[in-house]
């Protein structure tokens, strides 16, 4: 009797490893590629003939949950928002409903971190190609290379305007911008503040710097009295002209509009990152008959500029502008680097038409970082 | 009382929002005296706020309860205090070891931001094959969006006269721009209405009671 | 590119006229309304022809910031439904949901024909629930188990109106008014796509355009409410002078004071120049 | 030394935000996020120095009695009044250095600190923002004036955008038949909009973006250093 038990066994043993050998099932977990360790590639590879699959994850205390899963499993699955170096269990449970059977295979995996994000490959080359193109033009200017810059109206009138408030004997009105030192704008404002800080000190005129942010006002100071050196006039710098009001935006802005109207400065420089105050600011400035220079990258806040102000420097030019004041060959030089810049943003574009236009996809999904 | 302090706190909000309002007029006493409370009480509220919503719990409340596993916020700390020395002459440039490092990395995260998300993700939106439109209002817009993208950024090229021909493909680029000024600022005369309206029906409903 | 050097009595003449068409359409209501979009109107359609003693849900998905174009579309709904005889269950997915809700029931029963609507029989405020899609998926199977007690603490038991109330499925249509994540899309997800209750909803002007892909053949969602407009349309329908109305009115009325300030600005400064010309014109002669 | 070392700092902390954008790798992954959490901290201390400026600069105005100088003490009264109410009693759920000040709470409704902010603070803030209002109303009726190209093109696009946005303009071209839905005002505004507008919109973004690369390197190379100011 034992033994026919024992043959049944072996009998069974055999059916199973030779329908282990037809069906091959097979599931692995791998690390996906090129990330930050947050997740992992499921993938299995089933026979025929199991009508619905279920995946599990195995929580903390080694128990198995069911995932929730937004899509519906098919041969693979990616598990993400996982943690680093962190060991995970799944199993995958395949169901038979005719013969009410089921099977179910484990497979652990762990996220490693990366060194490098494939996707931003096209975003690294970018990078590179306009880093060196800069590079390449300011060292080409330091050697002593002349570049040509074609007029910006907005900042020819410069002189113009601190002109016009020296023969009134008015102030001039800076405002750098409504940013923090964190934005470029802020800064590509200040240095527009040293060059005009610089000629207001030659004219012997008053320059008002009402900050939004006190290190704001701290790089301004610091400017503003580097300006006042190289005209020499060191005596003439007037530290408490440059001051801090507020952080608050509106706050900002009303106490700049009651100095526009009771000190009515001859010019009002509104250069840097503006939102929805330009248009206050600018309207009051009109009405008390000033000299009005705006400019900004923030293109939502150009129009109101533009309809309010004598001279807009629009996106880009608030960059150019110190170069073009200045005249500084390094800066010049790089500006010559934002130009290369343009010319090979145009050539990509055109490119990737065509190459769109004759089916091609492949160009905008390299440049996008697409497939990742 | 609070029944009584609210419709003080009420009577307060309507008198200041017609001491701003008078400013339209002109200039005058009233306006001063909202501005200067403006300013002051903003200034007074921004330091409190940052010190209960940045200070206290990213800083000092990290550091008194677990001063060894934030070892690390000693140098934002130190870098802090270091701006403090601007209030006096002699020790101010010590500052510019907090302010180069703030520009440096606030320079870097700005250049990469800028370049993948209004360079690299607007020329990948404008390389489109304009003819994939199903209208034919959607086809000319689609070659107005091509044509108006690159006209537009040769306008900003600096490197050359802009005169000849050089001059037409700039010229088109104004076109787009003052179309684009235009519309935007039509565009957001309804938010700024929205914006009299609230302040006028605060008057109306909340200081007046006109229910109508 | 200022042309008109307006003098000061010319700006403040523009104020003033700006101001008092704000306010006098505000204090005056005309009424005006506009044409009233299909899509607005087929939101209107589901609740209207829903039989009375039916329920329906709101869900407030929003918060202070936006209530100005919401929360008219929530007293509209509301006030709509109870003149149709229906019931109302409240809801939220967005923690100040519950306020506002309250907020906007209160704002209804201020409507005298709507003055002896009772809490706990003609409608109920069941609070905000965490967890957002989640939330919703479990209502699918008890929503009693998910509100066991109401925004104030009451027993889901002692809410007679809640009796017939087991799941989703029992609702006659749901209108989630919101403002962002969780909200609208998660109602057409699960109420609709797996529950097959009509969904219709509400949303900022700015978000709109987003949701409108769901208005489709299979009434994803069944008709939208965008911004303050689409408010005003919907009081339209129910005849009512309400807040959207107004301030919509207030808009019409400013959008077309401006744009007869362009035209009086264009004849003034076409005036000046030739005056101007005239004058030159004297000097040379 | 008192200039080279802010430059080689401001050089390397730019140089380890650019690595970290490409390497998913600790340490660089979560560089970025407390970088800025730094620079929170670092611009609250700097705070004070703001609040120091605009003491001073009040002060001084109210000891020479120069013009005004009654609304610039009464300036350095609220906001000696704000950082009172906030340190004593604290705001919203914060305590202060008096605790939650529960009986002041209830006899105010609110916190001092919050009352002044909901009942002084907000709506002038509020209101100052609708000044707009009015602004774009004085803005359009001078500046939309048909004179160049240029201008008019500005005009014509701010026109019908206003149109279309308003019941006013489905109703002038409503009667229009549904084969010239193009020409409806609200469908011209959102072409406007969906397609010349986003056209300049990005050539501003796209130039821009290359200014800020520029200005970026340079401040990273050391090459823009105004902002540090003068050798001494």
């Amino acid at each position: 009797m034992k033994h026919i038990y024992y043959l049944l066994i072996v009998l069974l043993l055999l059916q199973s490893a030779m329908l282990w050998a037809n069906t091959t099932s097979s599931f692995t977990i791998s690390d996906k590629p090129w990330d930050k360790g947050e997740a992992l590639i499921l993938n299995w590879n089933l026979p025929d003939g199991y009508d619905r699959l279920n995946l599990q994850k195995a929580d903390s205390l080694m128990v198995y949950q069911d995932m929730e899963l937004d899509e519906p499993l098919v041969s693979g699955f990616v598990d993400d928002n996982l943690d680093p170096d962190e060991t995970y269990h799944y199993r995958l449970i395949a169901y038979n409903d005719a013969l009410a059977d089921s099977i179910f295979i484990e497979a652990q995996g762990q996220p490693k971190e990366n060194w490098f994000y494939m996707h931003k490959l096209s975003f690294l080359l970018l990078f590179l190609i306009l880093g060196s193109a800069i590079v390449f033009y300011v060292m080409a200017a330091r050697r002593g290379k002349d570049f040509y810059i074609r007029r910006i109206s907005g900042l020819d009138s410069m002189e113009e305007a601190i002109g016009r408030a020296t023969e009134k004997g008015k102030p001039i009105l800076f405002v750098p911008g409504i940013s923090e030192l964190d934005d470029i704008q802020t800064i590509a404002s200040l240095s527009i503040l040293g060059q005009l800080a610089q000629r207001a000190a030659e004219y012997n005129t008053e320059i008002i710097v009402p900050c939004r942010f006190a290190m704001v006002l701290s790089a301004a100071r610091e400017v503003v009295k580097e300006a006042y050196l190289k005209a020499g006039r060191p005596d003439a710098y007037r530290e408490d002209r440059i001051f801090y009001l507020t952080d608050d935006q509106f706050g900002y802005v009303a106490g700049i509009d009651g100095i526009i109207v009771r000190e009515e400065p001859a010019a009002n420089f509104f250069l840097g990152s503006f939102y929805a105050e330009s248009l206050i600011l600018a309207e009051t400035g009109l009405s008390t008959g000033a000299i009005q220079t705006a400019g900004t990258a923030n293109a939502h806040q150009l129009p109101f500029f533009v309809v309010s102000c004598d001279y807009t420097l629009i996106g880009e030019e608030l960059f150019a502008a110190s170069a073009y004041l200045s005249r500084d060959a390094q800066q010049v030089g790089s500006l010559k680097g934002h130009d290369f810049g343009k010319l090979l943003v145009i050539l990509l574009i055109v490119v990737g038409i065509i190459l769109e236009i004759a089916g091609q996809g492949w160009f905008k999904s390299f440049l996008m970082g697409a497939g990742s | 009382m609070p029944d009584l302090m609210n419709t003080i706190g009420i009577w307060l909000a309507a008198f200041f929002t017609f001491c701003i309002f008078s400013f339209l007029y002109r200039d005058n006493p009233f306006y001063k005296l909202a501005e200067q409370i403006f300013v002051g009480l903003s200034a007074g509220y921004g330091l409190i706020y940052v010190v209960y919503s940045t200070m206290v719990p990213n800083l000092f409340a990290k550091l008194s309860q677990d001063f060894s596993g934030n070892l690390i916020l000693l140098i934002p700390f130190a870098l802090g205090l270091m701006m403090l020395t601007r209030i006096y002459p002699k020790t101010q440039w010590i500052s510019r070891y907090p302010i180069s490092i703030v520009i440096g990395t606030s320079a870097a995260i700005s250049v990469m931001r800028s370049l993948k998300t209004d360079l690299l993700l607007q020329v990948g939106a404008t390389i489109i094959n304009p003819f994939q439109g199903s209208t034919a209002s959607e086809i000319s817009g689609n070659l107005l969006v091509i044509i108006g993208t690159l006209c537009g950024v040769y306008f900003f090229y600096f490197s050359k006269k802009q005169e000849g021909l050089a001059k037409i493909p700039s010229k088109i680029g104004v076109y787009f721009l003052m179309v684009s000024f235009g519309a935007t600022f039509g565009y957001t005369v309804m938010a700024r209405i929205s914006l009299l309206i609230g302040r006028l029906e605060f008057l109306r409903k909340d200081w007046l009671h006109i229910i109508n | 590119m200022s042309v008109n050097t307006s003098s000061h009595t010319e700006r403040r003449i523009v104020f003033l006229i700006i101001f008092l068409a704000v306010m006098v359409p505000l204090i005056f209501p005309i009424g005006w309304g506009s044409e009233v979009s299909p899509i607005a109107r087929m939101s209107y359609d589901l609740i209207d022809e829903t039989p009375a003693g039916k329920y329906g849900l709101i869900s407030f998905d929003y918060e202070a910031s936006t209530i100005t174009e919401l929360q008219p579309m929530a007293v509209a709904q509301i006030e709509h439904a109870w003149s149709k005889g229906q019931k109302i269950i409240a809801t939220a997915l967005w923690p100040q949901g519950p306020q506002m809700a309250e907020a906007s029931f209160a704002e209804a029963k201020r409507n005298p024909a709507y003055a002896d609507k009772e809490y706990g029989v003609d409608y109920v405020n069941l609070g905000y629930k965490v967890g957002g899609i989640v939330t919703l998926q479990a209502m699918g199977s008890s929503i009693r188990d998910v509100y066991p007690k109401d925004s104030s603490g009451k027993n889901w038991d002692d809410l007679p109106m809640l009796k017939g109330i087991r799941t989703l499925k029992d609702l006659a249509w749901v209108s989630s008014l919101s403002s962002g994540v969780p909200g609208l899309k998660e109602w057409v997800m699960i109420a609709h796509d797996v529950h097959n209750v009509p969904v219709t909803g509400g949303t900022t002007a700015v978000s709109a355009p987003g949701f409108l892909p769901y208005v489709n053949d299979q009434k994803q969602l069944h008709g939208l409410l965008g911004g303050l407009k689409a408010a005003s349309e919907y009081e339209m329908l129910i005849d009512k002078k309400g807040p959207a109305t107004t301030k919509m009115d207030a808009q019409s009325v400013a959008h077309i004071v401006i744009l007869l300030l362009i035209t009086l600005g264009n004849i003034t400064a076409f005036r000046r120049k030739r005056a101007k010309a005239n004058l030159t014109g004297g000097q040379n002669a | 030394m008192k200039r080279n070392i802010p430059l080689i700092l401001a050089f390397v902390s730019g140089l380890i935000v650019i690595f970290s954008e490409f390497i998913p790798h600790r340490p660089f992954s979560s560089i970025v996020d407390s970088l800025q959490e730094w620079f929170m901290i670092i611009s609250g201390f700097a705070m004070l120095l703001g609040v120091m400026s605009l003491l001073r600069m009040n002060a001084a105005k109210v000891s020479t009695r120069s013009p005004d100088w009654q609304y610039h003490l009464i300036g350095i009264i609220s906001f000696g009044l704000m950082v009172l109410m906030g340190a004593l009693w604290g705001m919203e759920e914060q305590a202060g250095i008096l605790g939650q000040g529960a009986s002041i709470s209830a006899w105010l409704g609110k916190k001092p600190f919050d009352y002044t902010y909901t009942h002084v603070f907000v709506p002038l803030s509020a209101t100052l923002f609708s000044l707009l209002a009015f602004f774009i109303a004085s803005a359009a009726y001078r500046a939309f004036i048909i004179r160049t190209l240029e201008s008019n093109l500005l005009m014509i696009a701010a026109v019908i955008v206003i149109l279309g946005r308003t019941g006013f303009g489905t109703m002038l071209t409503g009667w229009l038949p549904e084969s010239y839905r193009f020409w409806h005002l609200p469908n011209l505004a959102d072409y406007i909009m969906q397609y010349p507008n986003t056209a300049a919109q990005r050539a501003i973004m796209i130039s821009a973006a290359l200014g800020v690369i520029g200005s970026g390197l340079r401040i990273i190379l050391g090459i823009e250093r105004s902002y540090l100011g003068g050798d001494k």
